[in-house]
């Protein structure tokens, strides 16, 4: 089929704003994984949780979804990401410092289990979503989705602010430097145990800010988070494990990936694209595109 | 008065017994050095201290405080500060961003900045790259780093391990002109190394430490004229 | 030999001995006709799973309260597959050899019956299927696996005759790629081919995708007269919005799946309207006994029955004809019973199979939410509504 | 001999006389349940073999399962093969595809290792859902009903026995030695003159073909098979959480933790209908944070001594 280039720009565009949530999500799970190795595979499920949160603040107290991003959804995360951390990750530490990320991937896998499968027992598993703005902007013939505009936005506004925390701010520097060499920053007077348990909480606050902003989206269910999860895992190894500019170069790059293979090959290969891409990176470049040898 | 005192330190690695019961005193305002071969227990023991190995019994006191088994961030805020062995710095932080680490459990930050710029000072070769990645730099210009980031906490009592490791002559004479400077400035000084001839020149007392137990200790005048230690580590 | 591995030598020793009586104890036989099935009580199908069992329960209360079938009452026997084609088959293994039921009905799904069909046609057991629809499944030579509710190709019979009506000449297809939309996909490929409706755009997208950008645009291109999309729910929706977005409006929409759910509309709204769908039933239609169905199934459950429950009692229904034609409880005569016997159901059409069980008789009505309801719009003897057509573009919506 | 060794001789000949005689007195859906528990026997020993005693933790093994189904399906389907010699190039073309993947990726080490089996899964199960010439996409494969179940039931049997013994085996040899070697140090391994990629891609085939057999006999067993239940990632987890239950790098921990793991799944689906899955959650979690002494082998054995009784054999060897 004739490609124009109007239907080009029009999916680079669609691209573009499916991979700004992705690079938002995707941050989240590299910083887990860079600070503290843990491989979050319950990252999609607090995706998950936080498309609920924004869901039932707007259903039950009419919060606007936008509002309940910072007031709900990212705070009551944080708060679950600290329990978490507090109470059960940190225990992994102890028990299984050897295989600790094997240990920490199938330990995720069980807590997103229960709950995915707690969300159907209490939410049911019907579809819900949250009706928000849902009209478009025309300009020049190409089409741009309002509420897709403000996730846009949004997404890349909490993931500057969260790069621009990691680079200058003190505390951002202290978890950089805790990832890099735990006993250094021990020795040097950070509190390393709390750097873990801020960590995990951000980790979880940014899967939800992403959840949020798929609920204003799309129709949401219990297993909406386990394509993020899977993506997630594909994003941050392309972008090289750890590394921040990776996780959000990365997001956009799957985004424009999906939107421009279903364009030119066809919408059935876009799935495939993220697998491929993981592959081949893993085998070619293990440290993936922006990856810097470390320690 | 006494501004470290290890009594009966026991510590392992699993199966493995490193440290069978060693005392040590370090006098305030002296260095004290810890001379020993590879894998007798010297990182060991350093790390006992600070705090990054829990030992199986024992006790640590730091003027009159017990801090055995105290995590190390805490340790830290008592002003003790370790060099550690092999400089292990933050290889993706710049120069500054090291050195600002060093002082993250400080209140003033003004001071702070301070402190960076008298960093420099000592440090000349640390301001020219301050912007610069710390894995960039060579292994002199690291451990000028790490014994700066060490000195950010304005340690009352700063331990080295194995500063001259690695290094050419002549950066580890600059390096040890500095722990004398640290010194003299009123730092007490633990300093382990492997190099027996260069601490015993520098220190004012000397333990041997040998397969996790202390062999010998003593004035460095009295070690030095010691056969036995002549022969095992000083090399003549 | 540690203490340790002592200690779990035994406990396995007792586990094994524990299961040597657990599955060679002979079920005990009461008094009552037990009904077996295999349910998708949770996983992904849960949801329809649940409303399918709702419809199995509801017939068995009634028909106890009329006395029973051949005189004795009735049992259901649900367990819960989640939705795994492998637990289902297993499931169906339990219920016919350990349980040992009566009669069987079907579980949810194409895929899930696939794999349950298989187990019981190795047990010569008949089953009648209240939730599968793939053709694939009666073309493998089963004699022992009775369809209910339009098979695949008949869904949009009706859609097709309307499209005709209005002159429409070419349709795009697009479908996610698991087995029941690739199976609608295809029948819509044939019925587009017999009506001489020209398919000029067609593809297929991964199951659960959130962008449809793309697709749009080059939907948006080819300008086919009828959009077909074999979806979900999600994808339906989000199908819609992206259309109001890039301003695409063909003539005719088709979605299969999402528009027969109430929240397409609560999640779409106004953009709901004009989306056709298949509909096997509505609570509004002039079937004989509907209007006590829908009465019956508000009082026990507390909620507007959704189709799939009324499928599934209709499936009870052709049982309960099949056992009284069949006059006992032996399997072959059942089997010839449901092979030959026309069942009026809750569902339009009669109920009747081919020589391979397929259902032939049902049909699927066509369904078009107009106003923020969903109305049928054929065949004209249910239609509560004229179709409206074609969809106006969007801008001139109110 | 000694007592304890005839006492475990003994039982194994109970728990094999049981194993061999269940299908004459046990109904349909007991050896349904068993020729599951088998198949899990299987895919979990294949696992235990690669990553348990090499320490190459894969958490793709469904890769392999779903590969033999499929190319099992298509030898019957197409070719008319007898479904045992399917069975057999399922295995195969399982093995294959290890060689392909197992060449560059078994270079990598740790997390990396671990999820690009993740992706190679994931990339199988695209690949089945596109290829439809082949494969029917998402509308699955369909296969000649399976009318005896005993002969199913044997051949899982076999496999499971086969490859349980190999195991042991292994263990009792050098080959078995050299894998421990490289998992606790590939490094010192290595320079001790051990070809380390040699006896990993050699592991990982193995671990595959059995893994792809007992996928093919599934497909014949279910007589039908699809991209989406083929290739579920649960299987690779459950198998994982199997072995680390009952112990990874051990002859009879996987063993003991498949069985716990399927009959505990089997009676808690019945008990609780709704809330089973999140049961499992729960039990992976307290299982892990809670019980680490049920975690027996790899993950919890005294690694330094190992270690050093390992380096003082290989010494002596020299």
């Amino acid at each position: 089929m004739e490609i124009s280039l109007s239907m080009f720009i029009q999916s680079l565009v669609g691209g573009i704003f499916q991979g700004s949530i992705y690079a938002l999500v995707a941050l989240g799970l590299t910083i887990v994984f860079g600070v503290m190795r843990v491989l979050n595979l319950a990252h999609g499920t607090f995706v998950m949780l936080g498309a609920y949160m924004t869901f039932w603040a707007y259903t039950l107290f009419k919060i606007d979804p936008l509002l309940s991003i910072i007031l709900v959804s990212m705070p009551a995360l944080f708060i679950l990401g600290l329990a978490i951390q507090r109470w059960l990750i940190s225990r992994l530490f102890v028990i299984a410092p050897e295989d600790f990320e094997l240990m920490s991937a199938i330990f995720c896998f069980g807590l997103s289990s229960l709950f995915i499968n707690l969300a159907i027992y209490f939410w049911t598993a019907d579809f819900r979503s949250v009706r928000y703005i849902t009209d478009a902007l025309t300009i020049g013939g190409i089409s741009f989705s309002k509420v897709r505009i403000i996730s846009f936005v949004v997404a890349i506004a909490i993931t500057s602010a969260v790069a621009l925390f990691l680079k200058k701010a003190n505390l951002g520097i202290a978890i950089r430097a805790t990832s890099q060499n735990r006993n250094s920053a021990e020795i040097c007077g950070i509190p390393t145990k709390r750097i873990f348990l801020f960590v995990f909480g951000l980790g979880c606050a940014l899967a939800a800010a992403g959840g949020s902003l798929l609920s204003i989206q799309y129709a949401i269910y219990p297993q909406i988070g386990d394509d993020y999860t899977t993506k997630s895992f594909c994003i941050i190894i392309l972008g090289g494990m750890g590394s921040y500019l990776g996780a959000f170069a990365g997001g956009l790059i799957l985004g424009l990936a999906e939107a421009l293979s279903s364009l030119f090959i066809g919408a059935k290969f876009s799935e495939a694209v993220a697998f491929l891409a993981l592959i081949l990176i893993l085998l070619f470049k293990p440290t993936g595109l922006f990856g810097k040898e470390g320690s | 008065m006494k501004d470290l005192v290890l009594t009966e330190i026991h510590l392992h690695y699993g199966a493995v017994h490193a440290l069978h019961g060693i005392s040590i005193e370090v006098e305030q305002g002296a260095i004290v050095t810890l001379i020993g071969a590879n894998g007798a227990g010297k990182t060991s023991t350093a790390n006992a201290v600070i705090g990054l190995r829990k030992v199986s019994s024992g006790k640590i006191i730091y003027r009159g405080n017990d801090i055995t088994n105290m995590p190390a961030h805490r340790v830290n805020r008592m002003g003790i500060a370790l060099v550690p062995e092999g400089r292990q710095l933050f290889p993706l932080l710049t120069v500054e961003e090291n050195l600002l680490m060093g002082a993250y459990s400080r209140k003033d930050r003004d001071n702070v900045r301070q402190d960076l710029q008298r960093m420099f000072k000592i440090f000349p070769v640390l301001s020219e790259r301050k912007r610069q990645l710390a894995q960039s730099m060579s292994g002199g210009e690291q451990q000028m780093l790490a014994i700066a980031r060490a000195l950010m906490v304005r340690p009352k009592f700063l331990i080295l391990d194995e500063p001259s490791l690695g290094l050419a002559p002549l950066i580890v004479k600059d390096i040890f002109n500095i722990i004398h400077q640290i010194n003299q400035e009123g730092t007490t000084i633990l300093l382990i190394e492997q190099n027996a001839n260069l601490a015993l020149a520098t220190a004012d007392y000397a333990y041997v430490l040998d397969m996790g137990s202390i062999v010998r200790e003593g004035k460095p005048a009295i070690l030095r004229s010691d056969p036995a230690i002549k022969e095992a580590y000083l090399g003549t | 030999m540690s203490a340790k591995k002592f200690f779990f030598m035994n406990i396995l020793l007792v586990l094994t001995v524990s299961i040597i009586f657990l599955f060679t104890s002979i079920a005990f036989a009461g008094k009552v006709i037990k009904i077996g099935a295999s349910m998708s009580l949770t996983g992904k199908y849960a949801r329809t799973g649940v409303y399918t069992k709702n419809g199995y329960e509801l017939w068995a209360e009634q028909i106890n309260a009329r006395g029973g079938l051949l005189g004795q009452k009735v049992k259901f026997v649900v367990y819960d597959d989640q939705s795994d084609p492998k637990k289902a088959a297993k499931l169906y293994e339990k219920l016919i050899t350990s349980d040992k039921v009566n009669l069987l009905m079907g579980p949810y799904s194409s895929g899930v019956t696939f794999a349950a069909s298989t187990v019981t046609e190795k047990y010569k057991f008949p089953m009648i299927t209240a939730g599968a629809t793939s053709e694939e499944i009666w073309k493998r030579g089963y004699k022992y696996v009775f369809g209910t509710g339009p098979h695949n190709e008949l869904y949009y019979v009706g859609a097709f005759e309307i499209a005709k009506k209005w002159g429409f000449k070419t349709i795009g297809i697009i479908n996610a790629d698991d087995l029941f939309p690739s199976s609608l996909a295809k029948a819509v490929h044939k019925l587009a081919k017999k009506s001489g409706i020209k398919e000029i755009f067609s593809e297929e997208f991964p199951k659960g995708a959130k962008d449809f950008t793309t697709i749009i645009t080059k939907l948006k291109a080819k300008n086919p007269d009828i959009l077909f999309g074999g979806t979900y729910l999600p994808d339906s929706v989000l199908i819609v919005r992206q259309m109001r977005e890039q301003k695409y409006s063909p003539k005719m929409i088709i979605l299969s799946v999402g528009p027969s759910l109430p929240d397409f509309q609560k999640s779409l709204g106004a953009d709901a309207n004009y989306v056709m769908c298949e509909s096997f039933w509505e609570p509004a239609i002039n079937t004989p006994g509907n209007k006590e169905f829908t009465e019956a199934y508000k009082k026990k459950f507390g909620a507007e029955p959704e189709y799939h429950s009324a499928w599934a009692y209709s499936g009870c229904q052709v049982l309960e004809k099949a056992v009284k034609e069949a006059g006992c409880l032996d399997k072959e005569k059942i089997r010839k019973a449901l092979a030959k016997i026309e069942v009026t159901t809750l569902l339009p059409g009669v109920y009747k199979v081919d020589s391979t069980g397929m259902q032939i008789g049902q049909i699927s009505m066509v369904a078009q939410w107009l106003d923020g309801k969903r109305e049928v719009v054929w065949p004209d003897k249910h239609a509560t509504k004229k179709a409206v057509l074609p969809v106006p573009s969007w801008d001139k919506r109110k | 001999m000694s007592r304890k060794n005839i006492v475990l001789g003994i039982f194994i000949i109970i728990v094999l006389f049981f194993f061999a005689s269940f299908p004459f007195y046990a109904t349909g859906y007991g050896i349904s349940f068993f020729i599951t528990l088998l198949m899990y026997f299987i895919i979990a020993q294949s696992w235990n073999f690669l990553s348990g005693y090499t320490g190459y933790v894969s958490f793709g093994h469904v890769a392999f399962f779903g590969a033999g189904a499929y190319a099992a399906a298509i030898f019957i389907t197409r070719y008319s093969i007898h479904w045992i010699f399917a069975s057999i190039c399922g295995g195969l073309v399982a093995a294959l595809l290890a060689l392909l993947i197992g060449w560059p990726a078994l270079r990598l080490r740790g997390p990396y290792f671990a999820i690009v089996m993740l992706g190679f899964a994931g990339v199988l199960k695209n690949v089945a859902v596109l290829w439809k010439k082949v494969t029917f996409g998402g509308i699955g494969i369909s296969l000649p009903p399976m009318l005896s179940m005993k002969p199913v039931y044997y051949s899982m049997l076999i496999v499971a026995m086969a490859i349980t013994l190999l195991i042991y085996i292994v263990t009792k040899t050098k080959f078995g030695l050299r894998l421990i070697s490289i998992r606790e140090d590939e490094v010192a391994a290595t320079s001790m003159g051990i070809n380390a990629t040699f006896y990993k891609i050699v592991t990982f085939l193995i671990s595959a073909f059995f893994t792809g057999i007992a996928g093919a006999i599934f497909a014949w067993y279910s007589s039908f098979i699809e991209p989406v239940s083929t290739f579920d990632i649960k299987i690779s987890i459950e198998v994982i959480i199997m072995s680390l239950l009952g112990g990874a790098g051990t002859v009879a921990g996987p063993l003991f933790g498949a069985a716990i793991i399927v009959l505990g799944g089997e009676i808690f689906w019945t008990k609780f209908p709704l809330l089973h899955e999140a049961i499992l959650g729960i039990l992976i979690v307290v299982v892990i944070l809670f019980l680490p002494e049920g975690i027996m082998g790899l993950f919890k054995r005294d690694k330094y001594e190992e270690k050093r009784n390992l380096l003082i054999w290989m010494f002596k060897k020299k």
